[in-house]
């Protein structure tokens, strides 16, 4: 079982943003992927999540190429993802915004709504309960009833996994999941990480912060420029020469 | 030679259309909303233009004062309005780019009165080149546009403020990071969309009459060519304006002279459905 | 919601009592007889509405002088349509609901007289209006006979241009019409006519309004090679029209109707452009003493020359022929009224000028009024009958050649 | 008095089943429907037309429902793909080109001529009682659109147009797809101008094109954002304002007598232009306060 990214180019105009990008990433793994800016992490993740056409290249999650797979269908097929800057529903409530990510809701329809009425109503408490589970263990329940646009960055970042949570994930793509975030948190977010990566769900986390990574990840890619550099054990990886010249710019 | 004919029409009414969607196409790239003020901007300008023209019977004082009027008009609804609508969303901007819209043709309704005016032009029979007929006001009305675009380019391309302003249209963040004043760059903008739209007002008034209501039916037809053209694209606004007004004028014979309104919708949809990034448009997505 | 529900029912009974009132309620003051203006004080209809509302009250204040109309005085309440039939809807209802009257004068674009006309019938009420649609003759629209037209109908326009393009001696007439119910009506009433001449129309264009040339319309029109083209349009397109045609440089005849080729189209185009062009309008009793009291009160309210406003002509003869129907019948019971209208109206009888003159000669027997607008005959739809006026565009002026009837 | 009162009720009424639609459209899934008056067109004929061939006034009613949410079907189908502006100016071009068709197929439409003698409702009541009916009726109709579209708001269905208003990308990111609840907000949104438009034929009795003209969709606008974008009270108040509004012009030049008659249209929209702008800037959240608020 596994997500293989292979050969993936992309340009922006004159700029190409992933150039020949090649990986294989077990999606039970904790994968890291770090890079300065600029490296083509996030156009990465946004081609293996469908929001952004590769020009050439193909994704293949479990042996099926899923390129021509809507965003939608591919978080359905269980991947799902977070966003750099988070993109909380700022209008709703912390609890709100993880009951709208339940998926397949019969209320969801309007015929669903207006004609299934107990249906609708069944489901309902059994994704309320769902959702007070993900709260207590995300420590969000303090939380549950403020607008998700009033919440702390971290607090964001912890509804985004919340959300990513509720659609019964096999993998998870984190987009930066500490930028922002105060250090208590960030230890937080890493048990938590770790927990659920225990009973089974795959994490590919994009972060900045080496330090924090190389403590979460058994094994790590090294992008710049739109290249993989270097790929293996965090410990081996930054001993590469090709990636200490690029990436931190030979600063021993 | 009906068909021929036809097409020339076309191609000089489309002249109209292609100013009046290069503002349009401005403000969208570099202010980033849909300015449905341009229309009615339009008929300010026609009816600065023959005040000026009765002022100085000149036909360059009058776009002159079509082109200031308008553009300083524009700045002051830049000033008053869109600027404290800085950071909202587009709908905002959009919703009080009608409101502007709104009050202009009111002032102007309440200002000329809402009976026509024409402008005190010698009627002059056409040129036959070939058994085409080419008005001598056609040709003039094409030099008029031709000055204004020699004139957009050259401060878009050739001075440092135009290059300013591709910047920003390009990259808003990348053009702050480096240094650009974006106030200065609006205010240039809007002069600039305010004066080319005057312009595109006098060139209508002077082909038809001049009413407070004139204007605002140019929009549809405006924006069409702006999104033909791609959106933010100087040339491509210009040069899908003339497409437009061809494709209408020629389309007659076959949907009769209602429906040839209709063609510029049903060209819109098409270009935004298959093409959506226009003729000369970046990359830059409608999505 | 419960509430609310019970809140609705609350005013839904309470507002049934009201309106189911007694009619001791609804009864109007004793000794008046209370009438709507309802004309296009705002809106597309501007430029006539004000002078139309004012000559409802000048004549009003003249029936009153003369001793009022069957012993009551003429009272009139007015309102504006803005030109919209929404608009006109909600004053008619204010109209008839709460002013209480019996009567409803001036309505002007076909739009609002065909939404105002089943309030008017409900209501058992006149509805005297100056709309050219042909529909407003026929049922459902007149189904009672209630409403009174008192301009030409576009058909009836369209067949004056049938009848001056014959005595003309044109053989290849084509039309140009702008969109709408007016400029359609004039040259389907045209087409209908000339066609029953059995000739034939050589093009038809209908264009829309607020294009920024006319110009493949033009082409269109002209390739048929036409000798004289009627248009069913207005001042500002006809402006367009005119100048492109002239550029075009290709030989041909206008008819055109008067409010589209006036002055204001000479002081456009310019004398030379226009030279020729022949205009047909409804003319004015202009010679009738009517037609000269109306005009010296018009002047004297508004500054302007009674010519220039031939709707308030017509209001002003609403308000005489209305007031000499209920002289005549003495009551002002709406059936009553309505049966003397074409009485008071139509020959035969004595010719009348003014209401007092009307009243006296009522005494004696019939009388026939000739209005300031028309000589005021009404047909069987309750439609007048006036003449055209055919004026040829001379070196700038528009001078009169002759009259047709139809 | 009364009479003339339920009458404006009815009008009043009227614009508030369409505001309810651009509520739901715009309000809570943020789709910018710039076309609104063309579906309450659609409405108005299609009802119209079918009662006048013998039809009863349900099927007239529901035909109207129908025809307005068909048609918002392909515009639906193409906001899957546009961004918000773009879809602004498509529907805005798609009220013109109903506007348009209404006006040339004269065959169907009677073009611009119009159709007159619409059958009204409750006409054998005669006249105060048929007027009260018909208020009665558009009341219980506009009750239950406001009830529906608050119980869709507090539903799960709700929660995802108000996330898809919020980020859309999120929303996909979750394995939803936003086009298939944009469609039916279109299509919910329409069915109600449609009926609307069906009251409103059938209450005017005379329909016309030019009576179908963008400024109407303005008119809801201001109503909306007036009352309170994504409120149903928003919606109701903002409405009962814009009557006022337009009502209420009449007595203006009682105020200002040196406004001429000609220039009251010109006012009248200027005030518009003006009221739109000042809400957006300083009280964008209208006076009943929008979602934000909720």
């Amino acid at each position: 079982m596994s997500l293989e990214i292979c050969d993936i180019t992309k340009s922006f105009g004159g700029f190409r943003a992933l150039d020949g990008v090649r990986l294989t990433i077990e999606t039970d793994a904790l994968f890291g992927i770090i890079g300065p800016n600029g490296a083509g992490k996030s156009t990465l993740f946004s081609v293996i999540s469908g929001f952004v056409a590769a020009d050439a290249g193909e994704v293949r999650l479990n042996g099926n190429r899923i390129d021509a797979l809507s965003p939608p269908q591919r978080a359905r097929a269980g991947m799902l993802r977070t966003f750099q800057v988070p993109r909380e529903f700022s209008h709703l409530t912390v609890r709100e915004n993880l009951m709208a990510s339940a998926p397949d809701q019969t209320g969801e329809s309007l015929l669903g709504l207006f004609f299934r009425p107990g249906q609708v109503r069944t489901e309902e408490a059994a994704i309320a309960e769902t959702v007070e589970r993900t709260m207590a263990f995300l420590k969000l329940d303090k939380v549950a009833d403020v607008p998700s646009g009033k919440l702390s960055g971290g607090q964001k970042k912890l509804l985004e996994l919340g959300r990513a949570l509720m659609v019964q994930p096999k993998l998870i793509l984190l987009d930066e999941p500490f930028a922002g975030v105060n250090p208590v948190l960030i230890g937080e977010i890493m048990e938590r990480i770790k927990e659920l990566n225990a009973r089974g769900i795959g994490f590919v986390i994009i972060e900045h912060d080496l330090e924090a990574l190389t403590r979460l990840v058994p094994r790590l890619a090294v992008m710049d420029r739109g290249k993989v550099l270097a790929e293996g054990a965090p410990a081996a990886v930054l001993e590469d020469p090709v990636v200490r010249e690029a990436y931190l710019g030979g600063v021993s | 030679m009906f068909y021929a004919q036809l097409f020339v029409n076309g191609l000089f009414q489309g002249l109209v259309i292609g100013l009046a969607a290069l503002s349009i196409t401005l403000v969208f790239g570099i202010a980033r909303f849909p300015n449905a003020a341009t229309g009615d901007s339009m008929t300010l300008g026609a009816y600065a233009a023959l005040a000026a023209h009765k002022a100085s019977g000149s036909f360059i004082v009058a776009g002159l004062g079509a082109a200031s009027a308008t553009g300083i008009v524009l700045l002051l609804a830049y000033w008053s309005v869109f600027r404290k609508l800085a950071g909202r969303s587009v709908v905002a901007l959009l919703v009080a780019s009608i409101g502007i819209a709104f009050l202009l043709r009111a002032v102007l309704g309440v200002a000329f009165g809402h009976g026509q005016q024409v402008f005190q032009i010698p009627l002059a029979r056409p040129y036959i080149f070939g058994g085409l007929r080419i008005l001598p006001l056609d040709l003039q009305m094409a030099l008029v546009a031709l000055v204004t675009l020699i004139a957009v380019f050259g401060l878009l391309y050739l001075t440092a403020i135009g290059r300013q302003m591709r910047a920003v249209a390009d990259n808003r963040d990348l053009a702050r990071v480096s240094g650009i004043r974006p106030g200065r760059v609006m205010v240039a903008l809007w002069l600039l969309a305010g004066a080319v739209a005057g312009i595109a007002g006098m060139m209508l008034g002077m082909k038809t009459i001049v009413t407070p209501e004139f204007g605002w039916e140019m929009l549809l037809p405006a924006f069409t060519a702006a999104i033909l053209g791609g959106i933010g694209s100087p040339v491509g606004a210009v040069v899908a304006g003339l497409i437009l007004g061809a494709m209408q004028e020629f389309s007659t014979p076959f949907v009769g002279f209602t429906y040839k309104i209709a063609i510029a919708f049903l060209i819109m949809l098409a270009v935004l459905l298959v093409r959506p990034r226009g003729l000369f448009g970046r990359v830059e997505g409608v999505r | 919601m419960t509430t609310n529900r019970r809140q609705f029912i609350g005013t839904l009974g309470a507002a049934s009592a009201l309106i189911a009132a007694p009619s001791v309620l609804r009864a109007q003051p004793q000794g008046v007889f209370r009438i709507g203006a309802l004309c296009p004080v705002t809106g597309a209809g501007a430029p006539y509405g004000s002078g139309m509302q004012k000559m409802i009250t000048a004549a009003a204040e003249i029936v009153n002088a003369a001793g009022g109309a069957a012993g009551r005085k003429i009272e009139v309440v007015s309102e504006d349509t803005q030109t919209s039939p929404q608009a006109g809807v909600l004053a008619a209802k204010k109209l008839i609901d709460v002013n209480k009257v019996q009567a409803i004068l001036g309505t002007w674009s076909s739009g609002v007289s065909l939404a105002v006309v089943p309030l008017t019938n409900d209501a058992n009420i006149i509805l005297m209006n100056t709309s050219g649609a042909p529909a407003l003759s026929v049922p459902p629209a007149n189904a009672k006979g209630l409403s009174y037209r008192f301009q030409a109908t576009n058909d009836r326009f369209g067949r004056a241009f049938a009848e001056i393009c014959a005595k003309e001696g044109f053989k290849r007439p084509a039309t140009m019409a702008f969109n709408n119910a007016s400029g359609i009506g004039n040259t389907e009433g045209f087409r209908k006519a000339w066609e029953a001449k059995g000739n034939k129309v050589v093009a038809n264009v209908v264009y829309e309004p607020n294009q920024p040339s006319y110009r493949s319309e033009l082409q269109k029109v002209l390739a048929a090679n036409p000798d004289v083209i009627v248009t069913g349009s207005y001042l500002s397109d006809t402006t367009i029209i005119m100048r492109e045609w002239f550029q075009s440089g290709q030989p041909v005849k206008w008819i055109i109707p008067g409010w589209a080729a006036n002055p204001d189209l000479v002081k456009a185009t310019g004398p030379e452009v226009v030279e020729g062009v022949i205009s047909v309008d409804s003319i004015s009793n202009e010679t009738a003493p009517s037609f000269k009291a109306y005009a010296e009160v018009y002047e004297k309210a508004t500054g302007q020359s009674g010519q220039s406003n031939i709707f308030s002509a017509m209001t002003w003869d609403m308000v005489h022929a209305l007031a000499l129907a209920i002289e005549a019948a003495g009551s002002t019971e709406t059936a009553a009224i309505n049966a003397k209208i074409r009485e008071v109206s139509n020959p035969e009888g004595t010719k009348v000028y003014s209401y007092a003159e009307g009243k006296e000669a009522l005494k004696k027997g019939k009388i026939n009024f000739e209005g300031a607008s028309s000589v005021l005959d009404f047909d069987q739809y309750g439609d007048v009958s006036p003449s055209f006026g055919v004026f040829f565009i001379e070196g700038g002026k528009l001078n009169r050649r002759y009259v047709v009837n139809i | 008095m009364e009479a003339y009162l339920v009458a404006i009720g009815i009008i009043a009424l009227i614009y508030v089943l369409l505001s309810l639609g651009l509520t739901l459209q715009y309000g809570l899934t943020g789709l910018i429907n710039f076309g609104h008056v063309g579906f309450f067109a659609i409405g108005a004929y299609t009802s119209a037309l079918l009662v006048m061939n013998g039809a009863p006034f349900i099927v007239g009613f529901a035909g109207a429902a129908l025809l307005a949410g068909i048609a918002a079907w392909p515009i639906g189908l193409v906001s899957l793909r546009l961004r918000d502006d773009y879809f602004a100016i498509v529907t805005l071009g798609f009220s013109e080109v109903v506007r348009i068709i209404l006006t040339s197929e004269r065959w169907l439409t009677n073009g611009v001529q119009g159709i007159p003698g619409i059958p009204r409702l409750y006409s054998d009541l005669g006249g105060a009682a048929g007027q009260i009916a018909t208020f009665a009726t558009i009341l219980a109709v506009t009750v239950a659109a406001a009830w529906m579209i608050r119980r869709i708001a507090g539903s799960p269905f709700g929660r995802i147009i108000e996330a898809i208003r919020d980020n859309e990308e999120a929303v996909q990111a979750l394995g939803k797809d936003p086009p298939r609840f944009k469609i039916q907000v279109l299509v919910v949104g329409a069915a109600l101008a449609g009926i609307a438009g069906a009251f409103y034929a059938h209450y005017i009795t005379y329909i016309v094109p030019e009576q179908y003209i963008p400024l109407v969709t303005f008119y809801v606008w201001m109503a909306i954002i007036m009352g309170g974008v994504g409120r149903v009270s928003g919606a109701v108040i903002g409405s009962v304002i814009l009557m006022a509004f337009l009502e209420g012009s009449r007595f203006i030049r009682d105020v200002v007598p040196w406004i001429s008659e000609v220039d009251m249209a010109s006012v009248r929209i200027g005030l518009v232009g003006l009221l739109l702008i000042l809400f957006i800037i300083y009280r964008p959240q209208g006076l009943m306060g929008d979602y934000t608020k909720r």
